[in-house]
């Protein structure tokens, strides 16, 4: 087991004394829907989202725990959850900052937000900044081509945005915590 | 086992609670005007209409997409038996005004108001469209009341199977998806298909970036989806039925994971739907980002819980499918215009549109254009009048250079075509495709090298790895590009991306794949002296 | 023995052979002595038809289409060698030879590579296109065999005959497009596999020397493809040894 | 008859190339009855001269002289041949560039290796600066034909060679095109 999640489980099994025998409560509700989905091989993807949406990311004892579940070899778990996109392998940042780089925010100039953001917190498109406070991403299209180009900021749409106003958001966000 | 839902009565019922109030405030509540405050709207609306006590007067209807998305959050006020009044920008401290100025004092409020004699609204045809900014997409009743789940009634009690694959065909509608394929050939292999278990599947696996017409009917007309569903499961006898949609789309799984719960309990799907001898069971499965995932065997390998890589065709889905099983995959919009085509009969529809392009198409209209939105037209209708009239024409007082039709597997169409009628056969003429229906309009300062550069590094990062074309020959391509458009290419290199793009669209497996050059062929064809004018004199210069 | 499947006339660039109803224009090409070049396709497995190397011009269509995956018909016209298919069979064999890091001077399959070989048939005398030169780490962990991914060409024979012949399962694929890269489980190494039979069948079946035994020298690894023909023959039809005498 | 003039240079490679070039054996003297070798890593001449007719060049180009000498050769010879897989796609002396950055690679070797000094050679004019990246020769200039092999075997340069002095190129079917 990683360090992390280690940790994790330790402090989760403090947090509430864990009756699932991992010591982590979360991996109930993992445990819910593979009972809903009656252990179907096929339900690996649906599986893997919910094991995302419950624990932010998948660690690798995730995916053992869900490859024990449905009975699938190991390796073809990893190939399947690394292939899609948007299974992520690591802990998200505190904020997370999406922009749309569909065609019409392209036209719109979305190139130059990726570029700044990027640069104004030296986190690569796709990562999370050193200090864990940002994760960068790109979206293939929010379908809110209208409002181009668009960024979501934790969950918000934010339209019309260029890099300075995307920048400032950001800073604001990022900075409010302190 | 419960009844099965009575459309009549129901839609008798929601005629008197139409009539109940004397105004009805229908706010489009479509991702768009939301992304643009209409939630923050529409309560400040309900709070004024229980702050003042208004309840009997007014009730207020979050409904699809009123289609001109760069004019939300939209507001409709409705008047019992009378007149509507279209509002534009409405925010919440505006709305408040509006609902008070026509309750109170029967006046509307001219500086929000929304011109609906323009040819944006009047030169659109909706059939498929024709739910949004009227229905609330979150009640069965609102759907019913519009005539919703009588076709799949009238199919169901009054025609064989057969019978409906015959509307079908002579609707002779094509698939929306992209390929344009005839829809009744794809039921009629379904049909004589044997084996009991055979399924239907919906893709709403919208990816072309810049698309979102699928998701906007998946999430403002949920059950018109569900219900061309069914009626395809009943003309081919399937019995099982998925809607695969991408993850990125939240609010259209939940509403038709809602819609599926409450299509069972009033015995529109399940088993004895509306007391006939027709089972179907519906399930919605999620993608996971991967555009690939919008080819068919791929979408299939996705639904089984793999790797969203594409199989070989033949066996075509039809034959082998689903876990070996016969299986038809329909695009969400063709599947949405299933209803109103046995509603009013195959020759209806065929009577809209071209000869070989029947029906109407919406289109995701976005890019260097003054109407931003959802449209939906006849086809054959032209992009002279689908940019100039419908979309208000280039802002900017800049010139229009060029549309761009089909996401990364379409093309560039210039000025030169404007003229040109949209439809399956004249776009692909032009060397692109109808795809799903993005149509991303460019002014004059739009450099076409950079847009072929821009889809291929979309088709790069979207191949799925399979085969040797598509994975490793969108990778050189995208570098020839990047070289070319950063001023360092030679003519070789300009060669060889043209030799690339014939191996690609030549020998890759899937579609995905043999469409990725696509963009830069179109490019090249027409637009080739800006690729020129990038050359670097010398023969080889990478140093 | 098997049922004679019934025969019809099929033509390779013109020549006329027979073709049998049910086999792939691959195997008839091959039973016929005719060469198609191939990668991916192996003999035994399930077919993938990625590699692409393959494709022929089936007259009727002007689509080209795999040969391994393409079933025979009746009065088939098959083109193998035209100008055309010459020049893409070329261009995708560069295009494989340039996303890896193909040194065949260092490599322990030198002079018995399937991938090398195919150069010389295709006549590829130089790749035209940017080397990818990617950074991929050699897997060396396991007892008895080296995983090196700079040579591996996502043929994913390995991936099959794991899975399909030995049922072990320990090879899979992980990312896509131009990431993908082979995994041994949870995308551990190898030696750390607890599926993993030491069977060899993976290494037997790798078209390049990107799956090898330990400790061989450039030029040393000789696979043995065929195998996993003789064990289909000899599993399907209980004939462990060639009824005609000949390996 | 005028002799043909031939040239063989030597980029970013082992030499190996011209090795196999010498176990041409006797051949050789009947080379020199038909041709001149008026530039080569085995002939005492400095300036790479005008008029070549045909060059063949082994090695990649991995450093500025390369680089240098590279666009030279080709702005003075009729024909240019890659020489081997060196030149041919980088081969060996390619196999730095996956590890990126050469300064990087440099202070790996002269840097960090306990048994060095901790400089990495240094002087102008003498040691070139490395390229970014190693390329094979057609990435830089253009190149007319190519002889494949780690190093080519002695008939297959014989066999170019004979090819060139006809006035056609060489073969590039089959085995005369094996890499490795």
């Amino acid at each position: 087991m990683s360090d992390t999640t280690t940790r994790r489980v330790v402090e989760a099994s403090n947090r509430q004394q864990g009756d699932h025998p991992s010591g982590d409560n979360r991996f109930e509700l993992v445990d819910k829907h593979l009972k809903r989905a009656r252990y179907e091989q096929d339900q690996l993807i649906e599986t893997l989202h919910v094991a995302q949406d419950v624990f932010g990311y998948l660690s690798e004892d995730i995916l053992i725990y869900v490859a024990r579940a449905l009975r699938l070899p190991p390796s073809m778990v990893y190939g399947v959850a690394t292939f899609y996109h948007l299974f992520t392998f690591e802990p998200p940042g505190d904020h997370s900052c999406t922009v749309c780089t569909g065609t019409a925010c392209f036209v719109k100039g979305a190139d130059a937000i990726v570029q700044g953001v990027s640069d104004a917190y030296s986190v690569p498109t796709g990562e999370t900044s050193a200090d864990g406070s940002l994760t960068l991403k790109t979206a293939r299209c929010l379908g809110s081509c209208g409002l181009a180009p668009v960024v979501v900021l934790d969950g918000s749409v934010l339209s019309h945005q260029n890099a300075e106003s995307t920048l400032e958001l950001v800073g604001t966000a990022v900075g409010g915590e302190g | 086992m419960a009844a099965p839902i009575d459309l009549h009565e129901v839609m008798e019922r929601e005629r008197e609670e139409r009539f109940r109030t004397r105004w009805r405030v229908k706010a489009c509540s479509s991702t768009a005007c939301l992304s643009a405050g209409a939630g923050a709207t529409i309560k400040a609306v309900e709070d004024l209409v229980e702050r003042e006590d208004m309840a009997l007067e007014v009730q207020v209807i979050p409904t699809g997409c009123m289609g001109l998305c760069s004019a939300g959050p939209l507001v409709r006020m409705m008047r019992r038996g009378g007149d509507e009044s279209d509002y534009q920008k409405v925010t919440p401290e505006a709305a408040i005004e509006i609902v008070r100025s026509h309750v109170l004092d029967e006046q509307p409020v001219p500086e929000y108001e929304l011109d609906v004699t323009m040819p944006f609204f009047t030169s659109q045809e909706r059939v498929v469209l024709a739910n949004g900014g009227v229905i609330n997409p979150d009640r069965i009743e609102s759907y019913v009341a519009h005539g919703g789940y009588q076709a799949l009634e009238k199919a169901l009690t009054t025609m064989k199977p057969k019978q409906v694959i015959e509307q079908i065909r002579l609707s002779r509608i094509r698939g929306r998806g992209g390929a344009g394929y005839p829809v009744a050939s794809k039921w009629g292999l379904l049909a004589s298909a044997p084996g009991k278990t055979k399924y239907v599947v919906a893709n709403g696996d919208e990816g072309d970036p810049g698309a979102y017409m699928d998701r906007t009917i998946m999430e403002d007309d949920p059950h018109r989806v569900i219900e061309g569903i069914a009626i395809a499961a009943y003309a081919t006898g399937a019995s099982e039925a998925y809607i695969y949609v991408r993850a990125e789309y939240p609010r259209a799984i939940e509403r038709l994971d809602r819609a599926i719960r409450v299509a069972r309990r009033n015995r529109l799907l399940g088993r004895k739907i509306l007391d006939t001898n027709f089972n179907l069971s519906v399930e919605v499965r999620i993608g996971a980002g991967a555009f690939v995932c919008g080819e068919e065997t791929a979408l299939l390998a996705s639904i089984e819980g793999l790797r969203g890589t594409p199989r070989l065709r033949p066996p075509y889905p039809t034959e082998k499918g689903l876990w070996g099983a016969p299986t038809m995959i329909n695009n969400v919009e063709t599947l949405a215009n299933i209803a109103p085509i046995i509603d009013r009969g195959g020759e209806w529809f065929a009577s809209l549109g071209t000869e070989k392009s029947t029906g109407t198409k919406v289109f995701a209209l976005a890019g260097d254009i003054t109407n931003t939105g959802l449209i939906e037209v006849p086809m054959g209708t032209s992009l002279r009048e689908i940019v100039a009239d419908i979309g208000g024409g280039v802002p900017n007082g800049k010139e229009f250079k060029a549309a761009q039709t089909g996401g990364p597997s379409g093309g560039c169409i210039p000025a030169k075509f404007l003229d040109t009628s949209v439809d399956y056969d004249s776009l692909r003429e032009l060397g692109s495709i109808m795809g799903s229906g993005g149509l991303i309009v460019m002014d004059e300062d739009v450099k076409m090298p950079d847009v072929a550069k821009y889809f291929m590094e979309f088709s790069m990062d979207e191949s799925c790895g399979k085969c040797t074309p598509c994975r490793a020959g969108t990778v050189q391509m995208h570098s020839l590009l990047q070289r070319l458009t950063e001023g360092n290419g030679s003519k070789q290199d300009l060669r060889d991306l043209e030799h690339l793009c014939s191996v690609v669209r030549d020998t890759s497996l899937c579609g995905l794949g043999q469409a990725a050059p696509n963009p830069v062929i179109s490019t090249l064809q027409y637009f080739r002296s800006e690729y020129e004018a990038l050359i670097h004199e010398e023969e080889v210069v990478h140093a | 023995m098997r049922e004679r499947q019934p025969a019809v006339n099929v033509s390779f660039d013109g020549v006329e052979y027979e073709g049998l109803l049910g086999e792939s224009v691959l195997e008839c090409a091959r039973r016929n002595g005719v060469a198609i070049p191939s990668l991916c396709f192996l003999e035994g497995l399930t077919v993938w038809g990625g590699c692409r190397i393959c494709v022929v011009e089936v007259a009727e269509g002007h689509r080209l289409r795999p040969a391994c995956a393409t079933q025979v018909a009746a009065d088939m016209e098959i083109k193998i060698e035209t100008p055309r298919l010459r020049a893409y069979r070329k261009s995708v064999l560069e295009l494989l030879f340039a996303e890896g890091n193909h040194v065949c001077a260092v490599c322990v399959s030198n002079g018995n590579c399937e991938l090398q070989d195919m150069a010389v048939h295709c006549g590829m005398d130089h790749v035209r296109y940017d080397y990818q030169s990617p950074a991929r780490e050699v897997d060396a962990s396991h007892p008895k065999y080296v995983f090196d991914p700079n040579r591996c060409i996502l043929c994913t024979r390995c991936v099959r005959v794991c899975d399909e012949i030995e049922g072990a399962h320990v090879w899979d694929i992980r990312h896509r497009g131009q990431q993908a890269e082979l995994i041994t489980e949870m995308n551990k190494p190898w030696g750390e596999s607890l599926s993993c039979t030491w069977c060899g069948k993976c290494v037997a079946v790798c078209p390049t020397g990107s799956l090898a035994y330990q400790g061989s020298a450039i030029g040393e690894m000789e696979h043995d493809p065929v195998m996993i023909k003789r064990l289909a023959v000899a599993r399907n039809r209980g004939e462990w040894l060639d009824p005609k005498g000949v390996s | 008859m005028k002799q043909a003039r031939i040239a063989t240079a030597w980029l970013g490679g082992c030499s190996g190339c011209h090795m196999s070039f010498l176990d041409m054996d006797e051949w050789l003297f009947e080379l020199a009855d038909v041709a001149d070798i008026v530039y080569s890593p085995i002939a005492d001449i400095k300036e790479f001269p005008s008029d070549v007719d045909a060059t063949l060049v082994e090695g990649a180009v991995a450093n500025e002289d390369n680089l240098e000498l590279a666009r030279d050769i080709r702005a003075k010879s009729r024909l240019v041949l890659s020489f081997g897989d060196c030149a041919v796609s980088g081969n060996v002396t390619a196999m730095r560039n996956p590890l990126g950055d050469p300064l990087q690679i440099l202070e790996a070797v002269y840097v960090d290796a306990p048994d060095r000094d901790g400089l990495i050679p240094n002087a102008a004019g003498i040691v070139p600066p490395l390229l970014p990246k190693v390329l094979p020769l057609h990435k830089i200039i253009r190149v007319d034909a190519f002889i494949p092999g780690c190093p080519p075997p002695a008939d297959r340069i014989q066999a170019a060679l004979e090819a060139l002095l006809e006035g056609v190129l060489p073969p590039n079917r089959g085995e005369a095109i094996r890499w490795g």
